[in-house]
């Protein structure tokens, strides 16, 4: 992508700064403006409720509207708030965040960047969001803040591990770090999918199937963890610390966490899809490569990508309303003592089968 | 299960050193009063005793009685009886279905009585509003401060005696608006 | 000037400027959060230099592992909810002393080394390259460092562990 | 070996999402441990018990609604049972019928409230919904009887306030079809999630010695095991002509006493009251809603205590009577105001969490803890 602006503007820099806006405007901005509503509508009815209703058909402006209030509403900063750092917290949490979705494939032709550290850079890269977290917790001088602060950043510290260990597993399946090779790899129908047991042949796809499947299940469990959904919302849990880490802020500052956390929620849910569900690719073929346009092609993955990624997002947003909230001691022990022993045996398991 | 007057009886019995009396002609319900520096024993004996077994404590309730009186005395000089501020004691117990009432009074000028937090627990808030709203002191009571008026009322002023008057200002503020 | 310069003379000022209130800042919590800058600009710079790997380890273990921990760490130490955790200064004039004498050096090293520039190779990936490096020339130092840190973590249970009644 | 840690206070409310109400939980914490709860009430004290002193025994009525909000009609009935038993009279047949259904169909609406709020204490937001739905065709019955929604001032001294409507029983009826199932899928959605159970089993367990000696009523003190209920032990009004079972907690998922306990005996009343309300809705006879009684109420001078077994443990109503119309004392047992003052002897120990969870199960309405 970054070579096709640089082909069109000729300028590095220009290039360079449009590539690095455009997935903040093109997919971003318009997915959180979707999922809220999403999650507003969905939850609604799955309460049996109607959701908001009154700003433009069915109420789908209403996020919209929503934005507009925010952007208005006055900067509230506390008188003992330790105000650089207050200030700097939202920014960095969504940076975190943002940054991200560089090493996401979205599809063939569309990659931020498709270096060949990909995942590991995703995980990496989203350490930055706790910093920005306990930044945010500790500056506020709020003592719910701060609780909730050290809350998020042990859980989503303890669930990197299980999803590194995955990560890992997979990584040894695939043999690359690169999500682009990833969803190459898993291309050509369904059962090609890394969640069936990858590309291989088919004994060694069957001996590996339950495993990638436990593996799936282990990376989604603390993804959810690492996006503080419930039932792992215990850092902003409403009903005991009201808001957690942002309880201070309002306005802007407000939203771009929300924005950052509804960014994070499509984020996991597209690592998921890169390296479990084949990644950008069709699970049917393309209807590109039938009718023999091949232009078509990169646009039908990008809409592939993005139903499965917001399927799995809609997945998150089901099992919120569903499901009550886990105790900080219990969170930590789904982490410590269920989801890293069985990481741990899925990965030695996985390794010594691709030997084969 | 025992009637209130048995349950009198064996106090008697039990503590011969304190007065009890048993008022028994009003409507609904007799009430055994008792004497209310010695409450936290009776209680304990109450509690604890196998005829009895009273251990649950309903409802303790502070109550101004509102006898003020003038007193004639002998060389035609009056002095004033502050009159009595009480409790009431509302006991049941759950394993003999009875019931009884105790009423504890103490003078108005040095409204003090025996806590029996130590009894029933239940007891502790029961007697913080009673204090709180009567102003009767528990003795011995480990936290005997207000509980649903604000720290800072007047430490005289008991909203529930039958005395009280509205405080002119409230924090600055006046409160007859 | 190329984007690679201004990326790298944007890293680069990250690192010196954030190195700096390190240094200086008298609130050790905005220390704490400098550091995790300037260790995030080294983590850019290293991916300049085509060491993407190393630039994920070190925004990985540095920025993501020991920093969040450090800053747990200092939360924890004072009165977590005052913002008033001050450093001072003391020493002033050995310390002057020491920098001066340890500047001098580097300034001399500085200028008497023969700084021998190499085009850039295109690395391909440095993962494969490490990771056949580890297991074959390094095996022994690998597997040592793997005891090292199983060591480090059966002793930090046995001490977070709670003592029997 | 022991690190010397410093504790940290926390306010939990006046202003906070789940406290239920306007309560200032002062929480003393080691980390995230709970090592002191001191609960500080008074914020929403309406000094009903002077303003009773002030007004005549049927003026008294609407102010006791006040009280527990969620369960106005259960206040208005133990208060008319208290001063008709201080009068000595006995009321219609068809307003005790009316009464019991009408206390009933609280208990079932403010059971909801309780069991709503729980689930969303705890972070399950869409039960409380679902709840919510169902509460509403209650209170639609109620708006149908008395006009109003909440506050109802309905069950007088001697009566009722107007007589049902005719459509009221079938609608009731047609209600408790509906509502049956709906237990079920509340058990199915939240009593038996896994995580609802890791969250309550065994947290902020009520040993019976304690719940009692803490004056513990209601479903609070049937959870601990013990089988007590006003409306068996006691019946007043026409409790004693229904056939219902009262439901004790088992410590099916942890220990008895245990948070879950109390939440799902209430599950299990609501079982119980629809089947009063089948029964009632049965045998109400025809009558009179409103017992010759003069309108000036003027009791003999004397005390009484009467008590109800109001859905959140014993209401009961201590009036003296001095022979005037107005009351001398009036002393309301609220259930919540006792319920509440044992938080801090549940919560030591535990985690911050679960004294939300603790403080959800013990159910308390902060209209009625203050008063």
């Amino acid at each position: 992508m970054y070579e096709l602006l640089y082909d069109i503007f000729g300028s590095e820099i220009i290039a360079m700064i449009i590539a690095a806006c455009m997935p903040l405007f093109l997919f971003i901005l318009p997915f959180a403006l979707i999922a809220v509503l999403l999650e507003r509508k969905v939850s609604a009815h799955m309460q049996d409720r109607l959701g908001p209703m009154r700003v433009g058909y069915h109420g789908i402006l209403q996020t919209i509207a929503d934005i507009l209030k925010l952007i208005q509403k006055e900067d509230i900063v506390a008188d003992t708030t330790d105000k650089k750092l207050f200030n700097m917290a939202p920014v960095l949490v969504f940076a975190g965040s943002y940054a991200v979705f560089a090493a996401i494939p979205f599809s063939g032709a569309f990659i931020g960047s498709a270096a060949d550290v990909g995942i590991f850079f995703i995980i990496a890269v989203s350490s930055i969001v706790v910093a920005g977290i306990l930044m945010a917790g500790w500056a506020s001088n709020n003592k719910y803040s701060l609780l909730g602060a050290m809350r998020s950043a042990a859980q989503i510290i303890s669930y990197e591990i299980p999803t590194a260990l995955v990560v890992l597993s997979i990584v040894m399946l695939t043999g690359t770090l690169s999500l682009n090779t990833m969803s190459i790899q898993q291309t050509a129908y369904f059962w090609n999918w890394n969640l069936f047991g990858g590309a291989a042949d088919g004994f060694v796809q069957l001996l590996l199937l339950p495993f990638t499947v436990v593996a799936f299940v282990i990376f989604y469990i603390s993804s959810l963890a690492e996006v503080n959904r419930t039932p792992f919302d215990i850092p902003e849990a409403e009903s005991e610390l009201v808001a957690g880490y942002h309880t201070e802020y309002s306005g802007m500052k407000f939203a771009m966490f929300f924005l950052a956390e509804y960014a994070n929620m499509f984020a996991v849910s597209a690592i998921a899809v890169a390296i479990f569900l084949g990644g950008y690719q069709s699970p049917l073929g393309y209807l590109g490569n039938t009718i023999g346009v091949e232009w078509l092609i990169p646009y039908e993955q990008l809409f592939w990508f993005t139903v499965k990624g917001v399927g799995l997002v809609l997945v998150q947003i089901w099992l919120r309303w569903t499901l009550p909230r886990l105790r900080v001691d219990q969170l930590m022990t789904v982490c410590w003592k269920y989801l890293i022993p069985y990481a741990f045996v899925n990965l030695i398991i996985i390794g010594l089968i691709s030997l084969i | 299960m025992k009637q209130p007057k048995e349950i009198f009886e064996s106090l008697k019995e039990k503590f011969t050193e304190y007065n009890f009396e048993i008022i028994e002609d009003l409507p609904v319900e007799p009430i055994i009063s008792v004497d209310p520096l010695n409450v936290n024993k009776i209680g304990f004996y109450l509690r604890l005793d196998a005829d009895l077994q009273f251990d649950s404590l309903m409802v303790l309730s502070g109550v101004d009685d509102n006898n003020a009186k003038k007193i004639k005395q002998e060389d035609e000089t009056e002095i004033d009886d502050p009159g009595t501020l009480s409790v009431y004691y509302h006991l049941y117990s759950t394993t003999l279905k009875h019931k009884v009432t105790l009423k504890a009074s103490a003078p108005k000028d040095n409204p003090e009585i025996e806590s029996v937090e130590k009894v029933w627990k239940t007891a502790d808030w029961h007697e913080r509003e009673a204090y709180d709203m009567i102003g009767i002191k528990f003795l011995n009571h480990p936290d005997l401060r207000r509980i649903l008026m604000p720290y800072d009322w007047d430490e005289n002023s008991f909203p529930l005696r039958k005395d009280y008057e509205n405080p002119e200002f409230y924090q600055g503020i006046k409160v007859p608006y | 000037m190329s984007l690679y310069d201004i990326i790298f003379y944007l890293f680069a000022l990250l690192v010196l400027v954030s190195a700096f209130i390190t240094v200086t800042s008298k609130n050790i919590v905005h220390s704490a959060f400098s550091l995790m800058f300037t260790l995030f600009g080294v983590a850019g710079i290293y991916v300049l230099l085509g060491a993407d790997f190393l630039g994920v380890v070190q925004l990985l273990v540095y920025v993501g592992g020991i920093l969040i921990l450090m800053i747990f760490g200092v939360m924890m130490t004072n009165e977590i909810t005052n913002v008033d955790i001050k450093t001072g200064t003391t020493q002033v004039v050995p310390a002057i002393i020491g920098v001066g004498l340890f500047a001098g050096a580097l300034t001399s090293m500085m200028l008497r080394t023969g700084w021998n520039s190499q085009p850039s190779e295109n690395m391909d990936t440095t993962t494969y390259a490490i990771g056949k490096l580890l297991l074959t020339e390094y095996v022994l130092i690998f597997e040592l460092l793997g005891m090292l840190l199983l060591v480090a973590l059966i002793g930090a249970a046995s001490v977070a562990r709670k003592e029997k009644e | 070996m022991a690190i010397k840690t410093e504790e940290m206070v926390l306010n939990m409310g006046p202003q906070h999402p789940s406290t239920h109400g306007v309560l200032r939980l002062e929480l003393e914490l080691e980390g995230e441990i709970i090592k002191n709860v001191k609960p500080h009430i008074g914020y929403l004290h309406r000094c009903f018990e002077k303003h009773a002193e002030a007004m005549t025994y049927p003026q008294v009525v609407p102010y006791t609604d006040r009280m527990d909000y969620v369960a106005s009609m259960y206040n208005n009935f133990g208060y008319a049972v208290t001063v008709e038993k201080l009068l000595g009279i006995e009321v219609p047949e068809r307003v005790e019928y009316i009464r019991v259904i009408m206390g009933e169909l609280q208990r079932i609406a403010s059971h909801m409230v309780a069991l709503g709020t729980y689930g969303l204490d705890l972070g399950a937001f869409t039960p409380f919904l679902y709840l919510f739905i169902d509460r509403e065709k209650i209170l639609n019955l109620f708006e149908m009887t008395c006009g109003a929604r909440l506050l109802y001032n309905y069950i007088w001294v001697g009566g009722v306030s107007h007589d049902l409507h005719p459509d009221f029983l079938r609608l009731t009826k047609e209600f408790i079809d509906y509502y049956r199932p709906h237990i079920a899928e509340l058990n199915e959605l939240l009593s038996y999630n896994k995580i609802f159970i890791e969250r309550t089993a065994n947290v902020g367990v009520m040993p019976l010695d304690t719940a009692i000696n803490y004056g513990m009523t209601g479903p609070n003190l049937r959870a601990s095991g013990l089988k007590f209920d006003l409306r068996k032990d006691e019946p007043y009004s026409i409790y004693d002509r229904f056939d219902f079972d009262v439901p004790v907690g088992e410590g099916k998922m942890g220990t008895v006493g245990d948070c879950w306990d109390r939440y799902f005996v209430r599950v299990l009343e609501l079982e119980q009251s629809l089947k009063i309300l089948e029964q009632a809705i049965e045998q109400i006879p025809e009558g009179d809603v409103q017992s010759a009684i003069p309108k000036r109420i003027k009791p003999p001078a004397g005390t009484v205590y009467g008590r109800v077994e109001a859905p959140r443990g014993e209401l009961g109503y201590f009036i003296i009577s001095d022979g005037s119309v107005n009351p001398f004392r009036m002393k309301v047992r609220a259930p919540s105001f006792v319920s509440l003052s044992i938080m801090g002897e549940l919560c030591k120990g535990h985690l911050v969490s679960d004294v939300v969870a603790i403080l959800g199960s013990i159910d308390i309405v902060l209209g009625e803890v203050d008063r």
